[in-house]
Parts: C-alpha cells; structure tokens; sequence
C-alpha cells in the first residue's frame, strides 16, 4: 500500500486539520468529537443542517459545510458510521433555535447512530428531524430489508436543503424538500479498480485487468455485477438505464444530474463520462437542467465514477442556483 | 447473588474475549459484511476496560451505563447503537443496585435486548445478533426458577443454537442485507459477538 | 489498459465535447482547429488571455477559460503540443483590440508552436507577447540548456494575470505580472504510480510497490530520485526544502500555495499533505497568504502531488482576490 | 535539373520512408524522450501525401508551401514547427520556380535549415537535428559545383556521419536535454529523420 499519509490512524485527524487550516474562512473544525462547522455557527434563526458518514468520500461532507449548504458535518473513520456524541455536539452548535435537520445515508450503521443522537437533542429540547437518502438503484429495494445504499444523491440533497435552510424555510420545509429529492433522486456507480482503506493495507476486493464491478458501492460493497470492460458509451448506457427506468424518468422530465468520480478518475474522461449521458438523454427527452461534472463523493483512490439524476422541480432549480460557499462546492459569492 | 464485581468481572472477560476472537468475528464479517465486527469490539471493549479503571463503578446500574457510554462513543457502525442500546436499556433496570437476583439479572438482559429490537428493528431470521439474543431470551425466562447459573447456561446454549442457525439465512438487516442471496451460507458475525457475550456472563456470573 | 473512453484517439474531443455541454453558460468549444473560448469573447477593449498546451492535465487549461481567467485555451493531443493553427484562431477569437498575451509552459514543442502562431498573429496586425512558465525546481537550470519544465505555477498564472486583464491592464502591464509570477514561484512533483496515455496503451514509466518518483514531471517524465515509500512528513519536509532554497522563498514572505493532486490522489491525502506543509512554512516563518488545495494540473491518473509556491506581493494577493468563473475555479461570482 | 514532379516523387518518399521508420524512431525517442517521433512524423507525412494529391502543386514552391502548412498543423510536438519552418523557408527560396539546379537546391536546403536553426535556437553539439542538418549543408555547399547528384551524396554522407555522433552527445535542447547525464548513449530521434529525409532525397532528386 502507497498512500500520502503517516499512520493509518492519523489520517482522518491529520486531513481534517488540513481541512480547517485551509479554510478558516467558512469552517472550524472541532477534535473528540470530531465535527466540522461553519465559522458562523450557530445562525440564529436559521435550521441547522448536519451530515455526516464515514471519512474516505472527500470533499463530502467536511468540504459541503459553509454558507448555502451544511452547518456541521461529522466524519467517522474511513468507511465507519460516526458516533452519537459527535452528532450530538455538532447538532448543538449549529442549533440557532428553529431545530436541526440530520441528513443521513441509509447504512444501518448510520440510521442507528443518527437516532441515538436525535434522541439524546431531543431529550435535550432541540427539535431534531432526520431525512433519509437511499438511492442506490443497484441494490435491490424490497419492503422487507434494510432499503437502499445512499450515494450520490446525498451531495444534491446536501445543496438544495441547505440552500433552503439558508431562506429561512422552517425544520419541515426543509426536511419535506429533502424527502422530496430522496423522492425523486436515483444513482448508480461502476468501478474499474478497488480503493485500499489504510488501516485495512490492502484493496478490498480484487478485479481483473479487464474486469469492472457494475453497482459498486461507495466502500467498495459488491455491485450488480462483475463483467468485462466495455466502451464508455457502452457504460454509460446500461448505467442510465437502470437509473431511468427504477424511478421511473420520463420524457420532458427536468433533471439535475452529477457525473461523479471516485477518486481516482481522471476529470478528461467524467467530462467524456458526461457527452455520453447528454446523449442518452437526448434521446429519451430527459431535460438537463443543471449539472456537475467532478469528484463530489469519492471513495478513496478507486478509479469509477457514478451517475446521479435527480427530477427537480422549479423550486429545487431555485436553491440549486442560490449561492454556496464551500469548499468543495461555490457559486455566487 | 450477582453483585458489581462479578458484572465488572464480566465486562473484563469480554475485553479479553473480543481481543482473542478479534480476527475471527472479522472474517465472518468480511464475508458479508466490512471486515470490521471483530476490530469494533475489540477496540469497545479495552475502551470500556480502560473506563471502569478510571471510574470504578459504585453499582450494577453504573457499571452498565459506563459500558454503555463508552461503546456508543467507540464502537460506531452497526453493533455499537446496538450493544451501546443493550447496555443502556440494562442500565435502566438496575439504577442502585449492588446485587441481582435470577430474575433481576433476567430482567436486565431482557430489557437490553428490548432496546436491540427496538433500535435495530430486526425480526428472527433477518440474519442478525437478534437471531442469537431472541432465543436466549426465551430460554433464560424459561429456566429462570432454577437459579442464576442453569438460567445462563440455557440462554448460552440457546444463543449458540440461535447463532449457528443464521448460517442458512438470507440477510434482511445490516450490511450483508445488500448482498441479497449471496448472504447465505455464512455465519452472523453480530449473532456470534451476542453468543460469546452470553458465554462470558455464564463463566462470570454463575454462582 | 481501463480506462472510462471510447476509442484513444477520440479521447480529446469527446471529452472537449463533454466540456461544452456542461458549461455552456460559460464557454465555447471550437473544433478544428480545436480550441475553448469564453462564451462571451472577444471581450472589447480587454487583453486576450491565452494559454494551452499536451490535453491530460485537466482542469488545466480549459477548465480556466472563463470570466477573470483565461479567454481561450489550445488542447493538443494528450501530453503533446497543440498546433499554431489551433493558437492562431483561438488568438483571433480573444483578440479585443488591446491585443492577447500566449502563456506557455516551457516545452521546446509548445515554445515553438506558440513562437510560429504570434508571427502569423503578428503578420495579422495582432499585437501578441508570450510569457513562458518555467517552475519545476527538480531540472536543474543552467544557461546552457532549455531550462525547466512548465509545471503548477501555470495554474496560479493564469488566474492572476487572467485579473489583470480584467482589470483592463495593457498588454506589456499583463505580460510584466506574468512574468513576475515567474520570478517568484517554484514547483516540484512526486509520483506514487504511472499514468497511461490512451495511445500508448500501457503505463508510461513502472514503480515499484515501496517506490516513488520524487521531481516527476507532469508528463511521467523521470525525476530527481527514485527512493523508497516515505511518510507525508517526509516526503513534504524534503520537497519544501528543495523548494523554498532554489527561490530562495524568506522568513516572512507572503506566499500563495498550492498542493495539487496529480488525478489519482484522494483528496483526504490532498489535505493531509497541506497540514504537512503548513508545519514546514510555520517553521521556516513562510506566510501563507492564500491557498488551492485540490487538483488542478493533472496527469491523468496518476498518484502523486506537486507542491507550487508563490511569493505574492500585494498586487499578486488583489487579483487573485478578484472574482473568477471558470469550470475549475470559482469565486465571487 | 531537379522537376517539380521530382520534388513530389521525394515528398511521397517520405511519406513510406517515416511510415517504414516510424517505430525505430519512436523507439529512439522513448530512450530519450516521449516516444511519439516516428508517430509524429508518420502522421505529418501521410497528411502530406493527402494534401499533395487533393491539390498537386504548380511548382516547387507550391508544393513545399502545402508541406510546410500541413507538418504545422499535424505534426506538434517539437519536430512539427521545425520541419514545417524548414519547407516555410525553403518554400520562399523556390516561389514559381519549377526547376532547380544544383545551386538552387543548395539554395533551398540551406534557408530551410537557417530557418530550423532560427526557430530552434539550437547550436552544433546540442544532441539535435541540427547536427546532422549543419554538416550536411556544408558538404553540399563544397560539392555544389559537382552538381546534384554528387552535391546530395556528399550531404547524405555527412549528415549520417552527424547522427551517428549525437550517440555521444548530451542533451541540451528538447525534451532530452530534462535528462542531463542520461541522455548520452542515445542517438537523438530528429537527428535520425533529418538523415532519412536526405537520403530520400538523394535517391529521388539525384539525376
Ligand atoms: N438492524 C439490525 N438489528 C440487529 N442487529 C443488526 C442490525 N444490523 C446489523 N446488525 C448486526 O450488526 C453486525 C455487524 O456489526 P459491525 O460489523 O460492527 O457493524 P457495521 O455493519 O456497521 O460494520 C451484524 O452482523 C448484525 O448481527
Ligand atoms: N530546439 C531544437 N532545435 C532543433 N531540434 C530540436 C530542438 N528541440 C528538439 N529538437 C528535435 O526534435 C526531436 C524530437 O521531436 P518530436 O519527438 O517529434 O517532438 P517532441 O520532443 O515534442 O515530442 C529531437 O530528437 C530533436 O532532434
Ligand atoms: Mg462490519
Ligand atoms: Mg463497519
Ligand atoms: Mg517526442
Ligand atoms: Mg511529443
């Protein structure tokens, strides 16, 4: 294993120091237990958001929290649900009064730790909603398991509700937008190569020089299917596939899509990764409204990339476009 | 009588237990899971350790508590809600207490594994540590009249049947739910941290 | 060789096709010659920004066409020279009437296709200076020879003198502050594995599974030493000091950084390095006024980071202040 | 006399003479470079043929102005702009003309080079295409009045002799001179073309 990294334990702490030292101007990073806030935290009057999951998917979701978007993220371990506690604190520094929004992926590990946090706010008088991202269109969805993965609809979800919070939309507002996206969001990912976590020393799974994983997971959990390499257009189509037809999309559909890459992607080929999808859609009638073309959920050093489409609605275009500031995600400011 | 020192006895062994099946509980975990059960316990449990040396428990409720704290601040992932849920709910049932009885002590588990079905919301069969808890729980209520150590050693030998019994099921919860079929033929890595959880408290608490 | 593309030689100008789809408010892609523009060029009135070089660096430099940065960028083939045609009708495009400044990365093959495009400019009546980048401190510089490889400060000159132009500065007042960032920045690289070019089809250079390549160029071209996996401790503390002793960078100048992954690096590792060489310029009373932490000039897929210093003056910090709207870059607007 | 027809009849030499070269060159441009010389040139000289045959030339002139245009546009790297300023300039020396003597091809030898040094900057010894260039224009200059036929062989001659030397030379210009010490022991690629270029033109111009 070749990392840029002294000792696997340090990583997380390490990076995050990197992280507050290099932008002091919208967060603060607070260590045992580990958050990361906005500078301005808490904003009276505004709902909080907090996110949080496993380290290892840079710049989600440290480099999410800032102005527009999240209040607090908590990063876990690589690959490893954060704990309550650090839920807890982070939940109340960003309390400016009007409650607190848990955005959380659906990983038993993470739904368990959220609420265990949620109860202890609440038992503490903060109002405490939380809003479940499971999109991973990969996993088979039945009434009687755990549901879907959350992915990359995570980052998306992550934009709008902030930018909702930042307008002044009271806890449900924000928490009804946020099902919505959940509602209407979808993503798949493809992996070339597997991603090694540090503490680990080696890949966590194995595949051949010419073999990809369809429907990876975003820690390198098995996907649909394991078969040759093919064309990126071939790719893309099979992916887009199984991404338009579970929701389903329809034609004349307005979308917000992410073609995301997992870290160890060059950005020439997810901006050829993205003049595929453009022609898929094109040809079912799906409308891109907006998009983002880059890293925004990562895992680690895999090489792959995952499609997320989202059918927004007027109202979500409209906090898509208000302002960020983030590290990882800025516009209009 | 179960008193403070055999519960703190207790969590000491499964310090040492989850040190010595550490690599274990992780190979079954990396089979369907992520490779991770054995090193969250094992690295709980010397946390709890390290916690009860600091602040020696007064009482069974404080012991409890402490252990409860310190997994759900360590432990992460999945069974730390959970085994954290178990020993908070346990924790709730012995508030002052210096000694335990049979039914006190059946009173206790119960409660705990309550919390577990009421946080992780499994069911028998979904291919969990309630598949291991469950049946224990059962048994130990059956046996409950007979004292403190056959009370144990039915919920050790129901846990065990319990745990070997998840190996022919699909996963319904938890990571290993993603995997769908590919699930079976494969041990529960949290049914079997639940099995040897059980063991301990017969080796320590029977009397 | 898997890699997310169709066929290697269409690599480029889907990716460029990709490129316009996706920032379409922003800029223009023009095909044969290929070049990327600004959307709203050419800019009466205002110095044309020009800048271009082998494709496989991504962002760099189409990524940086935009409002405040660059007003077209040249794509050759990956890692080779663009063409004079391709910087001739890019140059007309800009040209504002104030006249277009060509930025060029020191590569015999880019100095002389840019040196043979400002004469067919020039012949046009179009007033064009070049401002060649020469930063990478692991070639060792002599008169005799060509001198260093055009690396990382590219990246940071584009954006300042891309804010002079907008600021309405002439054209010898853009090329001086282009040369300025020359005088004052230095960069080095550092490679964990090869990269593939699509052609070739195989790793351009092999490490070993304990090895690095420290003084890569950006291209997989050979280093200074090939030495043993280090810790980010280590492996930064030595390619400062080789840094900051060639300016020489002083106790107390006021630096702008930039620690850039090279396509491959998670960027967990991105700002752990940062934190590492936060502790080096503390130690050394290095300021750090201004920081890009990320991946900006790339090389494909390889792993690894380089590691660009600039000592800004004043002047230098305001433009780079100064809003910009790129696809790679952005702020304050 | 050297024809308009024979100056073509070169010019698709070329192109199978890179086409048959094209991986040796590659293959001496990998030991000190990028590995792409003999791909360069190949692509640069089949476009040429294309061009010549979408548009043949009136004269000599014509003809090495589309050579010229063509190697600028589709060859890059460093060898493009050289070889394109070398037919740039040697395309001046020869507007409307469609013969050429000895002398007249010196003429447009030696202003193709004075362009290749000008755009180059490079010197004799800086490991090159210039070291085979220079020694061969000066052994045509002495064997001018010998006419053409003896005129080109002496520049093949020297020109191989050239390219041979650069094995031991470091280098100080192009993408070889980044390696310092390690360029030497490598005979540089551009060097090797220049020769074939001559050659070429020694068995088609020769008369
Ligand atoms: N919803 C649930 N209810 C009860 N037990 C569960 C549930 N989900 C997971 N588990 C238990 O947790 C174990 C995995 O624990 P661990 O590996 O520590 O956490 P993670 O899966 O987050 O990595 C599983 O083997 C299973 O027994
Ligand atoms: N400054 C220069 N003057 C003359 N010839 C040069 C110069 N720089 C490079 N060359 C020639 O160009 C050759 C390399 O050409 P090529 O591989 O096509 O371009 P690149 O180096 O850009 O990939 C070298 O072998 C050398 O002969
Ligand atoms: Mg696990
Ligand atoms: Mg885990
Ligand atoms: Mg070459
Ligand atoms: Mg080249």
């Amino acid at each position: 294993m070749k990392k840029l990294i002294n000792k696997p334990e340090d990583v997380v702490r390490e990076s995050l120091e990197g992280l507050q030292a290099a932008h002091a101007d919208i967060i603060k990073v607070h260590f045992e237990p580990h958050y990361v806030v906005r500078a301005d935290a808490p904003v009276l009057g505004k709902v909080g958001v907090v996110s949080g999951g496993g380290s290892g998917h840079e710049p989600m979701h440290g480099g999410f929290v800032g102005k527009g978007m999240l209040d607090a993220a908590c990063p876990g371990d690589i690959f490893t649900s954060p704990t309550p506690d650090q839920m807890e604190a982070a939940t109340k520094a960003v309390n400016g009064g009007k409650g607190v929004l848990h955005l959380v992926k659906n990983y038993t590990g993470d739904v368990m730790n959220f609420e265990m946090a949620a109860e202890l706010c609440q038992a503490e008088g903060i109002d405490v909603q939380a809003v479940v991202i499971e999109d991973d269109v990969a996993v088979k969805d039945s009434l009687h398991t755990t549901g879907r993965r959350g992915v990359g609809l995570t980052v998306l979800t992550e934009k709008i509700i902030g930018a909702a919070a930042e307008r002044g939309d009271n806890l449900q507002e924000v928490a009804n937008i946020g099902r919505a996206c959940q509602a209407n969001g979808r993503s798949m990912g493809t992996a070339l190569t597997s991603c090694t976590v540090p503490s680990a020393g080696k890949p966590t799974f194995e595949l051949g020089p010419n073999e990809i994983e369809v429907g990876i997971g975003i820690h390198g959990e098995p996907g649909r299917e394991r078969m040759k390499m093919k064309s990126a257009a071939e790719i893309v189509s099979s992916m887009s596939d199984a991404i338009l037809s579970d929701l389903p999309f329809k034609s004349g559909d307005e979308t917000i899509v992410m073609i995301n890459g997992m870290g160890g992607t060059p950005l020439i080929e997810l901006y050829l990764l993205y003049n595929e999808f453009v022609k898929v859609a094109q040809g079912k009638g799906i409308k891109i409204a907006r998009r983002l073309v880059g890293n925004y959920i990562t895992s680690l050093e895999m090489q792959g990339f995952s499609i997320t489409l989202l059918r927004a609605d007027p109202n979500m275009l409209k906090l898509w476009d208000a302002p960020v500031h983030t590290a990882g995600l800025r516009w209009g400011i | 009588m179960v008193t403070t020192d055999s519960v703190v006895a207790w969590l000491h062994k499964l310090d040492d237990i989850y040190t010595e099946n550490k690599s274990y509980l992780t190979e079954l975990d990396s089979a369907i899971g992520d490779a991770d059960h054995g090193i969250n316990m094992a690295r709980g449990f010397s946390k709890v350790t390290e916690a009860l040396e600091q602040q020696p428990p007064k009482d069974i409720g404080a012991a409890c508590k402490t252990v409860s704290m310190t997994l759900i601040k360590t432990v992460g992932g999945a069974s730390g809600p959970l085994y954290g849920t178990f020993f908070l709910k346990g924790s709730m049932q012995t508030v002052g207490k210096t000694e335990l009885d049979a039914p006190g002590l059946l009173e206790l588990f119960a409660a705990g594994v309550d919390g577990v079905v009421a946080r992780g919301k499994a069911v028998l069969e979904d291919k969990t540590m309630v598949d291991a808890w469950l049946p224990a729980i059962e048994a130990m209520r059956a046996a409950v009249d007979k004292g403190i150590t056959p009370m144990l050693a039915a919920g050790v030998e129901a846990a065990e049947q319990g745990m070997k019994a998840t190996v022919a099921l699909v996963a319904r919860k938890g990571r290993a739910s993603y995997l769908g079929e590919r699930s079976k033929d494969h041990q529960d890595p949290g049914a079997t941290s639940t099995y040897l959880m059980l063991k301990a408290a017969s080796e320590t608490l029977a009397r």
